[in-house]
C-alpha cells in the first residue's frame, strides 16, 4: 500500500510529456492526413489482398521519425536515448494510433523496452542502434500463437563457434520495415535473447497476408542463422519478457486508444452532418447513445492506460495487473467503437472508399495482440480472485 | 394434416426435396464459394450458382408455389419446405435471390398478366439476373426520400438518378426501381419499375469496393434512361405500396419463391475452430468462457430455426407479423456476432487474410466478419428493424 | 436424425392444447386480475419482509384449479390423470407466469412428473393422490443449494421396521402449501425417493424468508421421521430425477416466458401513455429499442421452450439439451425484461405500490431455480462443443 | 508542487485525514447500515449517521473547502482527498448528503450572505438535513415540466403543489425547491427556494414504498404553504439555472461539501461471496465463466476510481466536462451490475432475503439489486444521462 505513495497522483503526465504529446500530434496532423494515409495503405485492395503486394508506408516520414529521437524515447541516456517516462511514450503512441501510422515505429519500442529491460550491458550496442534510428522487431512467439511469452519454436544449438538457430517465429510485427530481429530461441533448458540482423544467413523472411493495411507481419524461418556471442543478449529471456511484459502491454492498448477516439469522433461528425428523416441523425437516440457508451469505454481504458504506465515508470508490483486491466479495457472498448463506427455510418461505411475500414483492422489486429479481453482477464483473475482452488 | 403438420402432398414434396439434394449435391466449386449475394463478384461464380439454381429450378426446388402459367410448379406451402432442406443439405444458395425473393413476390401481387409471363420465368431459372434501386446515397434509412426522378414523355418515362448498394448489378438483367414521380408528396410521389439494365442505354454500372477490399455491390447511374410505361407496376405514386409489399419478403415476413441454401452451419464452423485454435496454452474448446461463448451461439441459432418453425403455427403467435419482422434483424445480428467469435477465437491467427496458407480456413472469419455488416446494413439497418418491430408489432408511437 | 420426424412441426401444440392454454388465460384474468394479486401477495410488506409472515394465496382458488384438473395434467389416465402432452401443460405454465399465480400448482406437477417418470407401480398410489387434488412439492436439494440433482442432506437409515430420514432438505418450493413431500436421501450407496406426510412425526418444516411474494420456501428438517416399505418409491432417485429433468426444466423456462411477457407488455403500455418531452416515451429510441430486444429474448426462449416440451412428449434423446437452451433463454429474457421494465417505467417503477416488483421478484426466483443461464450452458458445452479434453 | 501532485498543505491534510480515519472508526451500529441516503428509513439509523458526520466534520473532514465565515474550514482542493480518504477506509456515508453536494454549493453560489450565514454551518455539521424537491409525478425526466406553483404575495410566495422520490424528507428541516412562477415559459418560469419542511405549516411529507419493501424515500405535500421571499435564491424566473448548479454538483462533475464514504469494495465482497458459493459442485471462485465477471465488475471500478484521478489532470482531458459528467451513470451501473452478478452468484441463497439467517451477508445482493434501481433512476435517468453526453460533451444534437 505504501508503495501506491510513490506514484504521482498525475500519473507523471506533467509538461515534458505533454509537449511530447502535442508535437506528436501537431506533427502527425501535417504528415500523416487520413488523405495521406488513405492513399499509402489502402488504395486498390487487389494487389494487396489478392497477390501479395504489402501495403505502403513512408520511410521518409521514418526519417523524420528518427529525427525527432521517438525511437530512442525508451532508451537510457547511456545508451543515447532519452529515458522519457512511459507514460509519455503511452501519450505519444496514443497519437501515433489516432493517425493509424504505418511505421516500425511501435515494434522498435516495444524491442528497445525488452533490450532495456535485460537490465545487462551487452544490451547496450543494440539499445545504441535503436537510439539512432535502427528499426527493430520482437520474434517471440510460436506457431500456436501464444500472446503468453514462453511459447517458441525456436531452437539455439551450441556450436563450436557460437549458437545456431533453427526453426521459426510466427507474427513479427512490421517485419519488413525492421532491420534487426530480437529473437526469442530455446537453449536446452533456457530461453535466450538474442538479436540477429535481416540479412543474417540462414534467416527466410516470409511475408504474412494480413487484413490491417497499416502494417506488416511476417514469419521468420530460422534455417541454421549462426550466432556469434556478442549476438547474445541473456539467457535469462524468460524472465526479460515478463519484467517487460506490462510496458508491452500499455502500447499496444495506447494505440488501441488512438485508434478508438479517432473511430469516435469521426462517427460523431458523420452524425452531427448526416441527415435522415429531416434531421441530423445524431439526433436519433439509437445513435446517440451507443457513442455515449463507446466514450464510455474509451474513458475507462485511457485512464486505466495511464495509470499502468505511471506504474511501469514507478517499477511498482501491481503493474502487470495495472496493464493487463487497461489491454482488457482498450479491446473492448476498440470492438466495440469499431463495430458501432460501421453500423452506424450505414453503406457508406461498408465501402472501401471511407476511412473506417483502416481503423477497424487496425484495432481487430491490436486487440489480438498480446491476448484479448478474455484473455487478459483470466490472467487477472488470479490476483483479484485468487488462484483455482484456494 | 398429419401429426408432422404437414399434408400429404408436403411430406412427399419433402421426402423428394430430401432424396434428390442428398443425391445431387454440387460439386466443389472452382473458387471459394460465396456465402450470400453480396460477395458474388465474378463471373467463375456466377456461372456456377447460375447452373446450380437451374438444376434447382428443374428439380422443382425453385418456384415451387409459384402458378404453373408463370412457370413455376404449382405446388402449395412447399417452396419453404425446400427453403429448409436446403439449407439443412448446407448446399450454395440461389444466386438470383433478388428475383427469387423480391421482384417475384412483388410482380405477383402487383404486375399485369403480361408482366407476370414477361418476366418471372427468367428469374426461376436464373437466366435472367435481377438487382434491387431502392437505395440512394442520401436516402440511407429514409427510403421514402428517393431522388432518382421519373418524368412521363408519352408512353415512355424518362429516368435521372443513382442507385448504390445494389448487389448483383452487374450481372443483373433487370431492375426494380423506385422513382419519384412528384416532389409535392414524400410518399405518394413514388412509383414503381421495372428496369432493364445489361446493355441499356443510359445505365452504366459500376462495382463498389467493400471494406474487405472486395467488389459484390455496385452504383447503378441512369442518364436519361427511358423506359415503357408497360414496364410500370401498378399505378403512378403507388411506389411506396408497391415497395411495402417487396420488402415485406425480403425482411422474411413471406416467403419467395426460393432463397434457401447458404452453406454449413456456424456453429459447428465455430467449434471446429475452437478445437484448433490455443488460448493460453489450452485448446479454446476447453477453455471455459469460450464454450460459453460458443453455447450462447448454438442456442441463438437453434432459436431462429424453432422461431421459423413456430411462425407457422397460429395457436402459438399471439400477433402474424411479431416474428417474421424479426428475422432479418435477428439472422443478421446472429451471424455478425457468431464472426465476432470466431475472430475472438482465433485470436493472433485472426490477423492473417484469405490468402494466407496459415489463415484458419483461408481467412473466413475474418472476411465473414467485415461481410457481416452487409446485413446489419442492408435492406434497412437494424435500427430500422427496431423502429419497425416496436411500431409495427407493439404499436409504439414512431420515432420518425 | 430420424428421430427428429417423429416430432410434430407444430410442436404437438393442437387444438386440446390450444384449448387449455386459452381457457387458462380466461380464468386467471378473471380470478386471478393483478388487482387480486396486489392485494393478496403485495400488502404492507412490512410482516412479510420483517415478521416472517407468509406472503397471501387463495386457497379457494385452489380447490376450482383442483375441479379444473389442472393438478393431474401431468398423471397417467391410469391413475385418474389426464395424461396431457407437456408441450399443453407449458402453455397452461405460461399463463399461470403471466397472472403470477400464487399456487401449489407448479410444485405439484413437478411432483407428479417426478413421481411419474419413476416408471413403477409403487408410484401410482401418490399419483392417484395428486391427480384428485392433493398437493405436494419436491424436496431434493442439499444445503449448498446444487441445482442438478444428488447433492443431498438427507440420510436414510434401516431400522427394523423400515427407514429412518435424519437430515435436511433445502429450498423445498411453496412448502407451506403442500400436503405431500417427495424426498430424495442417500440411503448407503443409492439415491431413494420416497413420499411423506408434511404432519409425519420427525418433520419440522422451517419457513425461509425470501424476496419472491408470490410463493413460499422452505427447510425441512428431518428428525427421524420413520419410512413405511409403501412410501418408498424407488432406490434409483437419481436416475428418475435425471430422467424427470428436462421436463422440470420446461416447467420453470415457461413461468418465466408466462411473467416476461407480462412484464414486457405492461411496460409497453406504459410507453404508450406515459409523456415527458410532450410525447410518449415510446417514442424514443431509448425505450423502444430495448423492448424490441426484451420481445426478441422472450420469443427466442419461447421457440425453444415449445420445441424442448415437444421432445419430452416425445422421449427424445435431445430433450434434456433442447430444455437447457430453453432455461438458459428463458432466464436471461427474463433478466433482460425485468431489468428494463423497472428502469422504463422510472421513479414509479420502483415503488411497491407498481405491480412490477412482484414480477420482478418471481422472475428473479426463477431464474436461480434449476440454474441460471450460465450454469445451462456450462452443462450445454459437453453436448454442443464436447467434453473438455476430448 | 511535488511528485505527488499534491501541495504540501494536501499532503498534510491527507496525512491528517488517513491518521483520523485510522484512529477514528465508528463503531459497529446496531442496525444494518444503510449504503446511501435512499436507504434511511429509522431515527436509529439517522441518529447513528448524524452523529457520525458531526464527527468527521469536527475532524475538518466535511466543509473542508467551505469558507470559515459559513462554518467551514477555509482549505483549498482538499475536501476531494477527505472523501477519497473516507472511501478508503470504508467508514459511513454522510447522512446530510443533498445538503453538502447540492445545497451548500448552489447557496455558495447563487446565496445571499445572509442566506450562507444562516444555512451552510447546520448543514455542514449535520444538524440540519437536507431533501430535494426537482421531482414531481408529472414531470420525471423532463425536469423543466414541473407543475409545482409559487404565486407572489407581497413579501411571501404561496406555494401549491406535489413533490416525490424525496430521501431524507422524513428527517429533513430544509428543502431545495424547484417551483413554477411562469406558465407562459417552460425554462423561464421557474423559481427556486429553499423550503422549511420540519414542522412548516401546509408541508406533508408521506414515506413512499420501495420494490425493496422498504421505506427511505418520500413524497412531499404542499398546500399553500408560505415562503418568506428571503428564501429565493438568485433571480425570479432564474430557477433552472440555478438547477443546474445544483445537479452539475449532484451528477458529481464538481465537489461539494464532502459526500464521501460508503463502505466497502463490491468487488472485495463480491470475490468473498463467491468463494463461499457453490456452482455445479466447484466454488464458484474457480468457476471460470464466474472469474471472468468478477474481473470484468473490478475492470470497471478501478476504472471509475482512475477517472477520478484523471479528471483532475488537465493535460489528459480533451473535454474538460467529459469524465465529470459521466460519473453519475457509470457509478449507478457499476452499482448495478455488481449487485446482479452477486444475485447470479449467490444462485439458490439469491432467492434468501434480509431476514432469513441463512441469506449470504442478510440479503445484502438481492437488497443491492432491488436498491440499485434507485441509482439507475433518481437525479435524472441514465438515459436522461446519456443525452446530456451526447449533446454536451459530443455535441450531438437535442434528442427531446
Amino acid at each position: 500500500m505504501n508503495q501506491a505513495l510513490a506514484v504521482p497522483r498525475d500519473f507523471g503526465f506533467g509538461a515534458e510529456e505533454e509537449m511530447l504529446r502535442d508535437l506528436a500530434r501537431q506533427f502527425l496532423d501535417e504528415n500523416m492526413p487520413v488523405e495521406k494515409l488513405r492513399g499509402l495503405a489502402a488504395p486498390d485492395p487487389e494487389p494487396i489482398y489478392d497477390h501479395g503486394q504489402q501495403p505502403g508506408w513512408d520511410p521518409q516520414l521514418w526519417n523524420q521519425v528518427v529525427e525527432l529521437g521517438w525511437p530512442g524515447l525508451a532508451v537510457p541516456e547511456s545508451a543515447g536515448g532519452s529515458d522519457f517516462s512511459w507514460v509519455g511514450i503511452v501519450g505519444l503512441v496514443e497519437e501515433v494510433g489516432r493517425h493509424a501510422l504505418p511505421s516500425p515505429l511501435l515494434a522498435t519500442l516495444n524491442a528497445s523496452w525488452v533490450l532495456r529491460s535485460a537490465q545487462t550491458e551487452r544490451a547496450d550496442p543494440f539499445l545504441s542502434r535503436l537510439a539512432s534510428g535502427t528499426s527493430a522487431s520482437l520474434a517471440m512467439t510460436g506457431s500456436r500463437g501464444s500472446v503468453e511469452p514462453g511459447d517458441v519454436d525456436v531452437e539455439a544449438q551450441s556450436t563450436p563457434t557460437g549458437l545456431r538457430l533453427d526453426g521459426a517465429s510466427f507474427f513479427v510485427q512490421d517485419a519488413a520495415k525492421c532491420e534487426l530481429f530480437v529473437v526469442l530461441a530455446r537453449h536446452g533448458e533456457d530461453l535466450i535473447l538474442c538479436v540477429i540482423p535481416r540479412e543474417a544467413k540462414g534467416l527466410r523472411i516470409e511475408q504474412d497476408q494480413i487484413h490491417d493495411v497499416t502494417r506488416d507481419q511476417a514469419t521468420l524461418y530460422f534455417e541454421g542463422v549462426e550466432l556469434d556471442s556478442a549476438s547474445v543478449v541473456s539467457d535469462s529471456g524468460l524472465a526479460i519478457l515478463q519484467r517487460a511484459w506490462p510496458g508491452l502491454l500499455c502500447l499496444t492498448s495506447a494505440d488501441l486508444c488512438g485508434t478508438s477516439e479517432w473511430q469516435l469522433q469521426t462517427t460523431v461528425e458523420y452524425a452531427k452532418t448526416r441527415k435522415q428523416f429531416e434531421r441530423p441523425i445524431g439526433f436519433f437516440q439509437a445513435v446517440k447513445h451507443p457513442l455515449v457508451d463507446a466514450m464510455i469505454g474509451i474513458d475507462r481504458a485511457r485512464s486505466l492506460l495511464y495509470h499502468a504506465a505511471s506504474l511501469v515508470d514507478a517499477g511498482h508490483p501491481d503493474a502487470e495487473m495495472a496493464a493487463r486491466m487497461a489491454k482488457s479495457a482498450a479491446s473492448d472498448a476498440g470492438a466495440y467503437v469499431s463495430d458501432r463506427s460501421i453500423q452506424l455510418h450505414g453503406g457508406i461505411g461498408f465501402t472501401w472508399e471511407c476511412d473506417l475500414h483502416i481503423y477497424f483492422k487496425r484495432s481487430m489486429h491490436n486487440q489480438a495482440l498480446y491476448g484479448d479481453g478474455v484473455h487478459q482477464r483470466r490472467r487477472l483473475a488470479d490476483f483479484i480472485v485468487g488462484p483455482v482452488g484456494r | 394434416m398429419g401429426k408432422t403438420g404437414l399434408t400429404s402432398e408436403q411430406s412427399a414434396f419433402q421426402e423428394h426435396a430430401r432424396r434428390w439434394l442428398g443425391e445431387n449435391k454440387p460439386p466443389a466449386p472452382p473458387m471459394r464459394l460465396p456465402l450470400m449475394a453480396i460477395e458474388v463478384m465474378h463471373e467463375a461464380q456466377r456461372d456456377y450458382l447460375q447452373a446450380w439454381q437451374r438444376r434447382c429450378y428443374e428439380a422443382e426446388l425453385v418456384g415451387t408455389d409459384v402458378p404453373r402459367e408463370y412457370g413455376g410448379w404449382g405446388r402449395e406451402g412447399c417452396q419453404r419446405i425446400a427453403n429448409q432442406e436446403m439449407s439443412r443439405a448446407g448446399t450454395p444458395f440461389m444466386i438470383n435471390i433478388v428475383g427469387l425473393t423480391m421482384a417475384v413476390p412483388t410482380i405477383l401481387v402487383h404486375g399485369t398478366e403480361s408482366q407476370k409471363k414477361l418476366l418471372i420465368p427468367g428469374a426461376l431459372t436464373g437466366e435472367e439476373i435481377w438487382c434491387q434501386g431502392f437505395s440512394e446515397p442520401g436516402a440511407g434509412s429514409d427510403m421514402a426520400n428517393q431522388q432518382t426522378s421519373a418524368v412521363r414523355q408519352g408512353d415512355d418515362w424518362l429516368v435521372n438518378g443513382h442507385k448504390v448498394w445494389t448487389s448483383l448489378g452487374h450481372f443483373a438483367k433487370w431492375m426494380i426501381l423506385i422513382t419519384r414521380t412528384s416532389k409535392e408528396h414524400k410518399y405518394d410521389g413514388l412509383t414503381y419499375f421495372v428496369c432493364p439494365i445489361e446493355g441499356h442505354p443510359g445505365v452504366s454500372v459500376r462495382p463498389l469496393i467493400k471494406i474487405t477490399g472486395e467488389t459484390g455491390f455496385n452504383e447503378v447511374l441512369f442518364e436519361d434512361v427511358v423506359i415503357p410505361d408497360s414496364m410500370r407496376l401498378d399505378d403512378v405514386g403507388k411506389g411506396w405500396t408497391v415497395a411495402m409489399t417487396t420488402l415485406t419478403y425480403e425482411r422474411g415476413a413471406a416467403e419467395g419463391a426460393g432463397g434457401g441454401g447458404g452453406g454449413a452451419d456456424p456453429v459447428q464452423r465455430l467449434v471446429a475452430l475452437a478445437r484448433q485454435s490455443w488460448r493460453d496454452g489450452v485448446r479454446a474448446s476447453d477453455d471455459p468462457v469460450t464454450r460459453d461463448a460458443l453455447v450462447q451461439q448454438a442456442i441463438v441459432y437453434e432459436g431462429l430455426r424453432m422461431n421459423m418453425r413456430r411462425a407457422k403455427v397460429p395457436a402459438l403467435n399471439d400477433h402474424p407479423m411479431r416474428l417474421p419482422l424479426q428475422s432479418k434483424l435477428t439472422s443478421s445480428e446472429a451471424s455478425q456476432n457468431a464472426a465476432r467469435l470466431g475472430v475472438e477465437v482465433a485470436g493472433l491467427h485472426s490477423t492473417l487474410y484469405k490468402k494466407d496458407p496459415k489463415a484458419p480456413e483461408a481467412g473466413h472469419w475474418p472476411l465473414a466478419y467485415l461481410n457481416s455488416y452487409g446485413g446489419t446494413i442492408a435492406a434497412g439497418t437494424n435500427e430500422i428493424q427496431r423502429n419497425i418491430l416496436g411500431e409495427r408489432v407493439l404499436g409504439l408511437p414512431k420515432s420518425k
